[in-house]
């Protein structure tokens, strides 16, 4: 229902349905490790909530990301989490986002969006969710990604003199 | 005049005296009571039942540093424990612990105490101010509203005990409520009154005995959970004794006067039993009132700053003006 | 203007509910145990630092294979083994285990698969060096078996 | 260490105590007043006045009327100081300004002032030949209530509408102030 | 007359009096702010009253009529100080300062 | 409370509460700016303890992380744990035997009266109550010694395993647990009697902080925080794991929104915990704790996982993201009470400090878990 409705929403994003599956989705299939792993691309993905925990899987470009949050909030879903995942080989920082409800009418939506690792700026979002303060400000020391249009974007967990980013995969203690 | 004067110095050693060994032994009794309330043992290592106890602290307090923060008004700092003692040590004065009991018995014993009952305060917004620490400085505002809000219907209600007895003489008031226990001016049948609202002034005096003395649930002086320690957070060794033992003697004459102006003093419950000396019958009563000071602070949660105003002024203040007037008229009537 | 008073009422009525508790606790035995004049024994599976077993000679179980080296998560474990001459087993020469890193997961007595690993029942530790809480676990299986 | 000690009491009689004991007042109470007056922080300016009234009090109490010594700590101490102490904490909660006296010449002057005007009245004092009367009052409560219910009763009312109408001119006042 | 029998001589209290009077007269007119103000009045006023009390002692053919004036004083003393204190307040709500200097503007 | 003062910039000052200070309960330190006793403008700030646990995850094996999960919150430590063992479970594929599972989600029951019987003494000791402190430490140390005598540690269990448990509980175990379901609930009502019902109490918390149901989500709170706004919220029920679908239980939710509503959320729920405990130990199927066949490495395939369960504190939230190698390739631990806190800075506001202080102890703070 719900999870329905906001996929469609979603899908709107996306005006060519991207017919290709990254490798990286197929979770469940035994993969040989040494063969490289291509990015994915833009798009939206449906899961399998048994495995993966979670339904709706978008996959947004950063100039996207104001629009496809937008249409959570509107869909009343409330802010899990912000995270950040290094893929050092691809050189590319990703920003996941989780979204979850307050209803039974379950539905658990992620949007992704992936920047260059050299020159990580992504729009923030606290403009739509207050509470993505905090979650990108963590974000922000642990990765080094630029929220732009942070009003506070300072060191939140790591001490104020912090100038590294241990969440990086190139980061040794 | 001159002879009294010199039982006045005399008294007021005797008094300090007295002051420092109940504020000693009703820290015991408070640590040991909350103990038992939360099903502790309390202070029993030093000595029998831990009766070493209140000495040894003192001992510790004493040996410990004065430290003074910069910038405090080194002064006031210093001035500001003392001033915390001295106006309880000087109602021991004038506080009739039997007939004979007396240091200096005046015709105008009540006003005496609620007379240095009122520089208290000031004791507690000399600390806070000296201090240069925001907590206490916070502190010692509340303490300020709060002495100011908790003096009026104190004094209201202690001059509806005063209307009754037609005396500020405290013994005179504890002679009239001689006889039994229904003569005591909390019970209303056989008292001088027949005021059938002397229970709630009774209640109404021991809420502001409680808020007078800082003590919970109206501690909010010393709110730890909010202020830290309040008015002596920059306080330590013996400047933090002497507030400690300035808000136990305060406890106690707190508890001397609802004794005196309620519970018939020196006077023994049934007449029968009047041949036990009166001292025993003073101290049985006052050590009540004490352990219920403390059974009333292990037991509630502490007021806020505006509820304890609103008691004060929309329940108290009325309440007690409408006791004034209704005993006025009574007194009028018969 | 009732419910001025009946306010009043209740909220009294409330306070004297509660101090009737605190009343009734006052008279109730005390439930704590005064710590160092009284003990507790510890229950079976109470996991204080690990301690090496021994066998029917005294010897520790120990075959110095490291898995508990490998499988603790602090690095906290470092043991070490000789082969005697003539014998066929490796012999456990030290065995130190850091307590001062040790979270107590178990995963070293789990890991061990010659029943050589278990929890002591100590608990009374106490010391104001830190290099006291380098345990030579040998030397303290030996102190035992004295 | 005194000349006249012929005439008066000796030092360790019980008189002379009492003298001693008057005269550690009177140090307190002036003292006290130098403080309240000269002190930089309006908080020591508050403990000074407290200090004096605590000596005025004895004074009174030395002038055989315990129950007026006793109102003047009650009210000044425990009700004007308490305010005023209020009032500096609400209006200058940092203590950002020190007090002092406001130009270099308004001291000597205002000191020039004051010792002539108290020289004065105290040369005046001494000089006027008062004639002092045998009789002391008994300092009784009761004669206080009940010349004041009957002979000053004017007074009495007096006092209960000024209170009353200072009461509501400071509650006006306050709450004026705060809307804006 | 000695030094130790003050306490029974008119004109100790009367010398008393006038030195808490001067103290007076010299804080209002050193005093910048207008609380210090208030405070040296409360010293003029308690000046007056000792002189009261003293010729009620000594000299009153009435032995009440001085207490009466004293209790007067200090009455008017205490609405003295709510009125005072409730106009420094607002004074400082308007201008941030209790110094007499700074409030010369009295528009309001 | 709306302060009926206007507030003036030039009049404020900055007081710090904490990091050292009663009322926070760990080292945790708000920057208020104050106006006389009311809160001008608050900032939060946190990190004192951080640890660094997700950079941890992703150097441990799988195995080796396990202990960490009972560091973050170490009063529900089971609760997290098995967030974690869940998500890794679902992630490699393990089958857990049932009985496992009932005997995981006893213990995380008995956590969690343990875990709201401290935060309730703790919270009534804010509010300057100190006897409740103790009389709720006296049932929680009897749910310790039950824990104990299982899991061998008091406070920070290790006692979940990926596929199943450490060990089996015994008979001692299920009666020690069905003495002490009838003594709770004596208990329970003697603090319904002390605390609840008190005048004070009652005034202290009516009114104060009143959270908005937009709020609650824009910030994502959950636990009591979201219940007490009315949010009919549990993930247990709302998202259900484990085995909770089999038992019988409600979601207690209060519409006042304030102080007083999370308090009543959380006394409800010890005593929906209890019902869960009695079914348990009613319905506890025979069988192994561990199963048959287990993976000696924990691999699981690449891709990206995410388990919520409902902890002591609210939804906690566990993302997987693996490479397929031995170790995660990252992992994020999401905290309730992150959020939870989170709201703190904006909605106490014009609050005076006391209620600002009773708010924060009803948010039920663990600080470990916010600084993770």
């Amino acid at each position: 229902m719900i999870c329905e409705k906001t996929r469609l929403a979603l899908q709107k994003l996306f005006p060519t349905p991207e017919p290709q599956e990254a490798p990286i989705e197929d979770a469940g299939e035994e993969k040989d490790k040494k063969v490289p792993q291509e990015p994915r691309n833009n798009g939206l993905v449906e899961r399998d909530y048994a495995v993966h925990g979670y339904h709706l899987d978008a996959q947004v470009s950063p100039d996207q990301l104001l629009e496809a949050v937008t249409i959570v909030d509107e869909a009343e879903f409330f802010i899990e989490s912000i995270t950040g995942v290094d893929w050092i080989k691809d050189g590319q920082l990703e920003v996941i986002y989780d979204f979850s409800r307050y209803d039974f009418d379950l539905c658990r939506v992620v949007i992704r969006t992936r920047v260059d690792r050299n020159h990580p700026v992504v729009p923030t979002i606290t403009g739509i969710y207050a509470g993505a303060n905090w979650h990108e400000r963590e974000t922000h020391e642990f990765f080094g990604i630029k929220f732009t249009g942070h009003p506070h974007l300072v060191p939140l967990l790591l001490p104020e003199d912090a100038d590294f980013h241990p969440l990086l995969k190139d980061f040794k203690a | 005049m001159s002879l009294t004067l010199l039982n006045v110095i005399v008294a007021v050693v005797i008094a300090i005296a007295f002051a420092a060994l109940n504020a000693a032994y009703l820290v015991w009794a408070e640590r040991r009571g909350a103990a038992r309330i939360q099903r502790r043992p309390g202070p029993n290592i030093n000595g029998p039942f831990g009766l070493l106890q209140p000495p040894l602290d003192g001992i510790k307090l004493m040996a410990k540093q004065l430290t003074i923060p910069g910038g405090a008004d080194k002064v006031l700092f210093i001035a500001a424990p003392v001033l915390a003692m001295f106006p309880a040590i000087m109602s021991f004065v004038t506080i009739p612990f039997s007939e004979s009991i007396v240091a200096k018995n005046m015709n105008v014993g009540v006003l005496m105490i609620f007379a240095f009952a009122s520089t208290g305060s000031m004791a507690l917004v000399f600390a806070g101010w000296s201090s240069r620490n925001k907590y206490a400085m916070m502190s010692s505002v509340r303490a300020v509203s709060q002495a100011v809000a908790y003096e009026i219907p104190m004094l209201i209600t202690t001059i509806t005990v005063v209307m009754i007895a037609g005396s500020t003489d405290l013994m005179e008031i504890v002679r009239q409520q001689s006889g039994s226990i229904l003569h005591w001016n909390i019970f209303p049948v056989l008292g001088n009154s027949h005021n059938l609202l002397m229970p709630m002034s009774f209640l109404i005096f021991f809420t502001c005995t409680l808020a007078e003395t800082n003590r919970a649930p109206f501690d909010l002086g010393e709110a730890e959970s909010e202020l830290v320690a309040g008015f002596h957070t920059e306080y330590g060794s013996m400047g933090f004794g002497l507030f400690f033992m300035g808000e136990y003697a305060n406890i106690v004459i707190g508890s001397c006067m609802t004794t005196i102006l309620f519970l018939g003093g020196w006077n023994a419950p049934l007449p029968f039993l009047g041949f036990i000396p009166g001292i025993f019958w003073f101290l049985l009563k006052l050590y009540l009132l004490i352990a219920t000071f403390i059974w009333i602070r292990w037991t509630f949660p502490r007021t806020t700053i505006y509820g304890l105003l609103n008691l004060s002024w929309k329940i108290l203040i009325p309440l007690s003006l409408f006791n004034l007037l209704f005993t006025a008229g009574l007194i009028k009537v018969f | 203007m009732i419910t001025y008073f009946t306010d009043i009422y209740h909220g009294l009525i409330s306070l004297f509910i509660g101090m009737g508790i605190t009343f009734k606790e006052f008279f109730s035995p005390t439930v704590t145990v005064s710590y160092p004049y009284e003990t507790l024994t510890m229950c079976d599976r109470y996991r204080g630092h690990t301690q090496l077993i021994a066998n029917e000679e005294g010897k520790p179980n120990c075959v110095v294979c490291g898995l508990c080296e490998k499988a603790c998560p602090s690095n906290c474990i470092s043991l070490a083994g000789e082969k005697p001459e003539g014998g066929k087993k490796k012999v456990l020469t030290k065995y130190i285990l850091d307590f001062t890193r040790c979270s107590l997961c178990g995963s070293c007595v789990e890991s061990c698969n010659f029943n050589a690993l278990e929890f002591s029942k100590e608990y009374n530790l106490a010391s104001t060096r830190k290099e006291d809480f380098i345990f030579d676990l040998l030397k303290r299986l030996e102190e035992k078996n004295k | 260490m005194n000349p006249s000690m012929v005439t008066s009491p000796s030092l360790f009689s019980v008189d002379g105590l009492v003298g001693v004991v008057f005269l550690i007042n009177l140090v307190i109470t002036i003292v006290g007043g130098f403080i309240a007056c000269n002190s930089e922080r309006l908080v020591r300016a508050v403990a000074g006045l407290i200090v004096c009234f605590i000596g005025v009090a004895g004074v009174y109490y030395f002038l055989n009327s315990p129950f007026v010594a006793l109102m003047q700590v009650l009210i000044y101490v425990g009700a004007v100081s308490v305010t005023i102490s209020f009032a500096i904490m609400l209006a200058a909660p940092e203590e950002k300004k020190r007090v002092g006296p406001a130009g270099p010449l308004v001291g000597p002057a205002g000191f020039a002032t004051a010792a002539l005007l108290a020289g004065g009245f105290s040369v005046l004092a001494v000089r006027t030949d008062w004639k002092v009367m045998a009789k002391i009052n008994d300092g009784s409560i009761k004669t206080i209530g009940i010349e004041l219910l009957t002979n000053y009763s004017m007074v009495f009312e007096l006092i209960s509408i000024v209170l009353l109408i200072a009461i509501l001119g400071a509650l006006v006042i306050a709450r004026s102030g705060r809307d804006n | 007359m000695s030094i130790l029998t003050l306490y029974n001589d008119l004109n100790t209290f009367l010398v008393i009096g006038a030195v808490l009077f001067g103290i007076g007269i010299y804080g209002i007119v050193t005093r910048r702010t207008l609380i210090g103000m208030l405070i040296a009045a409360e010293l003029i006023l308690a000046g007056a009253s000792v002189n009261f009390m003293a010729f009620n002692r000594f000299t009153s053919p009435d032995p009440v009529t001085g207490q009466v004036f004293t209790l007067f004083i200090m009455a008017v003393a205490a609405a003295e100080a709510a009125i005072g204190l409730s106009i420094i307040i607002a004074v400082y709500r308007q201008f941030k300062s209790i110094d007499a200097e700074d409030t010369v503007q009295l528009k309001g | 409370m709306n302060s009926p003062i206007k507030l003036q910039p030039d009049e404020t000052f900055i007081l710090n509460v904490g990091p050292q200070h009663p009322a926070t309960h760990g080292v945790l330190r708000v920057k208020m700016e104050m106006n006389g006793e009311y809160i001008v403008n608050a900032e939060t700030v946190i990190g004192y303890i951080h640890r660094m646990h997700e950079k941890m995850g992703e150097v441990k094996t799988y195995p080796q992380f396990l202990m960490n999960l009972s560091r973050m919150d170490y009063l529900g430590a089971l609760g997290y744990s098995h967030g974690h063992v869940l998500l890794i479970e679902k992630a490699s594929g393990i089958e857990v035997p049932e009985r496992a599972e009932y005997i995981r989600a006893i213990m995380v029951e008995l956590n969690r009266v343990a875990s709201h019987l401290f935060w309730f003494g703790a919270f009534v000791m804010d509010l300057g109550g100190f006897s409740p402190l103790m009389y709720a430490l006296q049932d929680r140390e009897y749910i310790l010694d039950m824990l104990e005598a299982v899991t061998g540690s008091r406070l920070t269990y290790c006692y979940f395993r990926f596929g199943g448990l450490y060990n089996d509980i015994d008979d001692d175990f299920i009666s020690a647990a069905r003495r002490f379901i009838p003594r709770m609930r004596k208990s329970l009502k003697k603090y319904h009697k002390l605390v609840t019902g008190n005048i004070i109490f009652h005034k202290r918390l009516e009114g104060i902080a009143p959270l908005s149901q937009e709020m609650c989500r824009k910030y994502g709170a959950s636990s009591a925080v979201a219940r007490g706004s009315g949010i009919n919220f549990d993930v247990r029920k709302n998202e259900p794991y484990s085995v909770y679908p089999e038992f019988d239980f409600d979601i207690p939710v209060f519409h006042e929104c304030d102080s007083l509503a999370r308090y009543k959320v959380r006394m409800e729920e010890i005593e929906q915990s209890l019902r869960i405990i009695e079914q348990g130990l009613d319905k506890l199927p025979d069988g192994p704790i561990m199963p048959e066949k287990k993976p000696k490495l924990i691999k699981p395939p690449p891709g990206d996982y995410y388990q919520a369960v409902e902890t002591a504190r609210g939804s906690f939230g566990i993302r997987l993201v693996s490479d397929g190698g031995k170790t995660p390739y990252r992992l994020k631990l999401r905290s309730p009470t992150y959020s939870n806190m989170h709201l703190f800075d904006e909605s106490c506001r014009g609050m005076m400090i006391m209620d600002a202080l009773a708010f924060m102890g009803s948010l039920d703070l663990v600080i470990p878990e916010i600084d993770r």
